[in-house]
């Protein structure tokens, strides 16, 4: 094992990975942006070091810095948690060179999982179908030349893009040049060295299924079972399921077969997801993830399996602790992501203080955050603040169940998609399983979701606290409302005191 | 006071006692109809934030249009449009909120801006995309509000901005 | 199905309970102390009414009023939660008098599972080992006598008591009538009419196991994985470890057949606990408990099964969904109760606002609270604010994920049981599994789980962090820090802006 | 400014510097090895209360005995004896802390007092149980700190106390 593991990221993933180090018997050894000082992976660190934040660009981007640091403490492995620099080939190759290990996956040379294309065409010509697209482009020219075989609508996408970013859906060749601009803009910003793209059949109607792998050095594999990663807006995923429950039985044992040959071409050592679009016939192959991805926390709930522990100890040259026969359960996991966004405003990020977060409580239902009441939820980083997650024996008793731990969920100060994915619980569609990876993507639909919800007399109550709110106005009263709910400290009645003083 | 509201197709009245008691759980008519309500806890700014109605718990956020008027009461996260048209008895009106300058765009949201596409003393067209700014992984297009010469532009890229900056003027 | 459901608790049993009422479509309506209208329990009722606080006595036990409610309110069943009137015979009476069904196991009739020494002679009949004791006793000098028979030391026990309350270990004839009237006047505040005690052999090595059981109308019985909650305080329980890694497999099928055979014999319908101290050799049974107890959430986390919806469930007349055979498991689970009490000073409670609440996160890492940041712990009732629980393959391994989970779990404003239970996790005895019920009740025990822990470099920090401190009153800096730190508001410039003024 | 520390057998030297930065990650000897020791926050009081220390996060509380000494420091919980001998090259001595008034008794915790086992006037023996109060369900014995005349009672059976109020007074 490995003696010390430097965790470079923030957030929920930043502390269960300095969990799992630690619970390895590893000393985690952390990084930190001033702003993110107070968090509880600094705190629960064996160490922390501040990164110096540079005019332009994010902290935890920095590979210069970051390799530097690696090196000056000796660290054994880094662990990039996900995001940020979990595929960035650049920063594999500068550790690898100072003799340290970055714990994400690691396959047959001369292939690049993060490179989407190059994966495609290894699945191709192993049979395994895929969508209609084109090679990497690095020009506008190039790529009107490959859309036109591809054909609209499609989607562009930075080779090497991750987590939704450096997508766009292009509907004309007019918007061509544009999103490429676009695309590269952003890549530059999160990825580096990314001016190239490639096309894809845009495939609307479709669901995203994905299989966590893992698989060690000895050639040992593990197929999780499959998540349902179908509702999603900005092309990151909202609601995880697991296993799906539209996938019928005969697609998913040929899906996992394909996953094992692929692993195994691959020869690939580590933790992956490999991802398809299935659209209710067929499921075609779109990418693997070389990284742990947040939506894990749903498999290590329905399989027990404490997976970012067993990838550091695969990437440790570990043999795998279980086999695929382990995992087999009667029970299904729905999970959750609440994001700090406006969801009727096209979801646009809603950072502040959480003045009040009240977690869901109760038998099977569980929750993963690090966001308490008093956080501030940054500006510059994933807007998802917790995952909230139901264990049951069907997907109706989950639906039910995440109805009720929503409902519980409590969340003041920033605006979050709890309330749309409250709405989304009760919503018949959403219910019989009728929906694809656009559901929430255009407001008319949203707003069905919200209508389904909405009752008459809840209609009246808006009506009475409209008027309320007016005839309080008028009183004036609450201004002295106001002072007694917010009284809670002498020094409020001191000023209190001074303001009447000065009067 | 008597309210007299507009949602959709539906018309109803409203009716509060003009010493209406906030301290305690009291009725409001609703076309004779009485549900009784308390305001549990209001916010910063005095507004209704936790109010009991019928002895059930509702968080609540009011959103008012230009005029003072209400135009939105979210009930535990479910957004709905309210029109209240007329208020009888009484010569209350609120306050008219804070004049508006047309053309003055300010940030909506912290952010780092990332693309300038139209230059200061350009005409813009109302609804024409002047430059992006980006916040937690989210590109956002920020809007000409009406048709002009954009004046100034108080911002390049990589600038940081904090809600309410001053991002553009147009004339 | 009953349509409505009163739900008479507070805290984290009352939210879920509401939770599970609304999950099976009923209406729930709770109740509330005025302090306690701010939880999320009435939050999410779909009614909720104050309780008039009368000049003594705690509102939750005022039979009357609550009874007039339920009529008044015209409910279906209550729901008693746990502690305050779960167990009460005569609020059972009562209710059942106005045709309301209380939600607590039935059984045969002429036997009240809360009458201890009436269920004792019930298992001996039965031929099921009980501890030496005596029989219901009104006096001290029946106590005298009956105390001669059973021998020294002993517990007093009130016939009806629940939770660790109305219990004292006595040594020594001499304590015999002080602990009486104690437990005598304890009861009273909390179980009315309740003059009655019996004594039963004081068994102080020993581990104390316990069987969740439930079973329908149709006499279908399941009997869940034993619970052992041998690590107390009070005789109230601090962790609880499911399945028991320390009972052999052929005692815990002997005792699985007796538990079924007397759930039979009773005639139980609903969810009961059986209890057992297991002294290494033999189990002696010591009370039926016929309430869902605390420790319930580390059994739902262990078997999938929603435990209080399957409750209301039994009492409404379903029969149980689920098979023993479902139950199984490769898994362990266990659960640390968190309690708000200085285990320094004997756990004495430790009431407050809780100024910074961060919950341990990870995966496999599960937390039930209902006490978030600047929540306040009240002084009237129990002072457990948090099961955390982590599920894990084997008690080993779970052991080093409750480590972690308890270093990250971080509550300021009030003292608690962490730090003691972070040590214990790290104290070989308990690793290795040597310890009884005594445990932590002693100081020099408590002091010995510290000592364990110390090291000396953290020894020469404490030397820093006190020389420190005096070097800071020397140089007054802190004051200013401390204005820094804690200038989060306006008004505090405009409480200092006067103090400065009014110099 | 140089100070003695004994814990138990261990006795060992602590250097800070006069001009200690307190702003920044700065170092403490013990025994000539440093420590970086940074302040990261402190409580409304100004009492340190999380710190780091070669890079790694502490929380911490420090409780003062009589004369304002430090004697118990806990880190993350765990309780440190601390004895500071000797202090070196300065004349500073800390403030004594609020003189006690032995003989009266106040309430450590808020709760119902529930016992009255002495009446007013009667001698108690330092040690002797005058009262039990109750918090969370648990019956706490208050003890008379010496042996006296109890000269007042300030409470009876049923009475609800908050942390501070005077119980009872022994002479």
């Amino acid at each position: 094992m490995f003696s010390k593991v430097l965790i470079v990221n923030r957030g929920l993933i930043q502390a269960n990975c300095v969990r799992a180090a630690r619970e390895l018997g590893c000393q985690a050894i952390t990084v930190y942006a001033p702003n993110d000082k107070n968090s509880s992976g600094v705190r629960n660190a064996d160490e922390a070091w501040e990164l110096e934040p540079k005019s332009s660009g994010i902290p935890y981007l920095d590979i210069e810095q970051i390799v530097d640091l690696a090196a000056k403490l000796k660290v054994d492995a880094v662990h990039p948690g996900y995001g940020f620099l979990s595929q960035n080939a650049d920063f594999k190759n500068r550790l690898n060179e100072k003799g340290i290990k970055l714990i994400s996956a690691d396959n047959i040379e001369g292939y690049d999982l993060a490179n989407k294309p190059q994966i495609r065409e290894f699945a191709r010509k192993m049979g395994i179908p895929i969508l209609p697209g084109s090679e990497t482009c690095g020009s506008v020219e190039s790529l009107a030349e490959a859309a036109k075989s591809v054909g609209y609508p499609l989607v562009m996408k930075a080779t090497e893009g991750y987590g939704g970013i450096g997508i766009r859906v292009i509907e004309r060749e007019g918007e061509l040049e544009a999103s490429y601009h676009n695309v590269i803009a952003q890549s530059e910003r999160f990825m580096f060295n990314a001016h190239q793209v490639y096309l894809e059949r845009f495939f609307p109607r479709a669901r995203h299924i994905e299989f966590p792998v893992a698989r060690d050095k000895h050639g040992n594999t593990v197929v999780f079972p499959e998540r349902d990663c179908t509702v999603q807006r900005r092309f990151q995923k909202l609601i995880t399921e697991s296993p799906s429950p539209f996938l019928p039985d005969s697609l998913r044992s040929k899906l996992k077969s394909a996953v094992h040959m692929l692993m195994d071409q691959l020869q690939v050592v580590g933790f992956v997801s490999v991802e398809f679009l299935y659209d209710g016939n067929q499921a075609y192959f779109i990418e693997v993830n070389s990284y742990m991805q947040p939506s894990h926390g749903v498999s290590a709930l329905l399989t027990g399996v404490d997976m970012l522990r067993e990838q550091i100890g695969l990437a440790a040259g570990n043999p795998l602790s279980f086999r695929e026969s382990d995992l087999e359960s009667d029970k299904f996991v729905m999970g959750v992501f609440v994001s700090a966004e406006d969801t009727e405003r096209n979801f646009v990020p809603s950072p502040g203080v959480i003045t009040r977060m009240h977690l869901p409580y109760g038998d099977g239902v569980y929750s993963l955050t690090n966001v308490f009441t008093n956080d501030t939820v940054a500006t510059f980083y994933d807007p998802i603040i917790a995952l909230v997650m139901v264990r049951e024996r069907t997907r109706e008793k989950a639906l039910i169940k995440m109805q009720s731990a929503l409902d519980a969920l409590h969340i003041d100060g920033v605006k979050t998609s709890v309330p749309l994915m409250r709405a989304l619980m009760r919503f018949p569609e959403f219910k019989r399983g009728d929906f694809d990876c656009q559901l929430l993507t255009n407001k008319e639909t949203r707003d069905r979701i919200f209508e389904n919800v909405r009752t008459p007399t809840d209609s009246e109550i808006a009506g009475i606290l409209a008027a309320l709110s007016l005839q309080r106005d008028a009183s004036k009263q609450h201004i002295l409302e106001q002072a007694r709910t917010h009284s809670r400290s002498n020094i409020w009645d001191m000023a209190s005191e001074w303001f009447s003083r000065s009067k | 006071m008597k309210y007299q509201v507009k949602q959709g197709d539906h018309r109803y009245s409203i009716d509060i006692d003009g010493k209406y008691d906030y301290s305690h759980a009291s009725p409001v008519l609703v076309d004779k109809k009485a549900y009784e309500v308390l305001i549990d806890e209001t916010d910063a700014n005095g507004d209704m934030r936790t109010v009991m109605i019928n002895r059930k718990v509702y968080r609540v956020s009011i959103t008012r249009g230009a005029e003072g008027f209400p135009e939105e009461v979210v009930l535990k996260g479910v957004p709905y449009r309210v029109e209240i048209d007329k208020i009888e008895s009484t010569r209350y009106r609120p306050d008219a909120s804070k004049k508006e300058i047309p053309g003055r765009v300010e940030a909506a949201m912290p952010g780092q801006i990332v693309h300038l596409l139209i230059q200061e003393g350009q005409a813009v067209e109302k609804g024409q995309v002047v430059l992006i700014q980006e916040a937690m992984k989210m590109e956002n297009e920020i809007l000409a509000p009406k048709s002009g010469k954009l004046r100034t532009i108080h911002v390049k890229p990589k600038d940081l901005v904090m809600k309410g900056d001053l991002l553009f003027e147009v004339e």
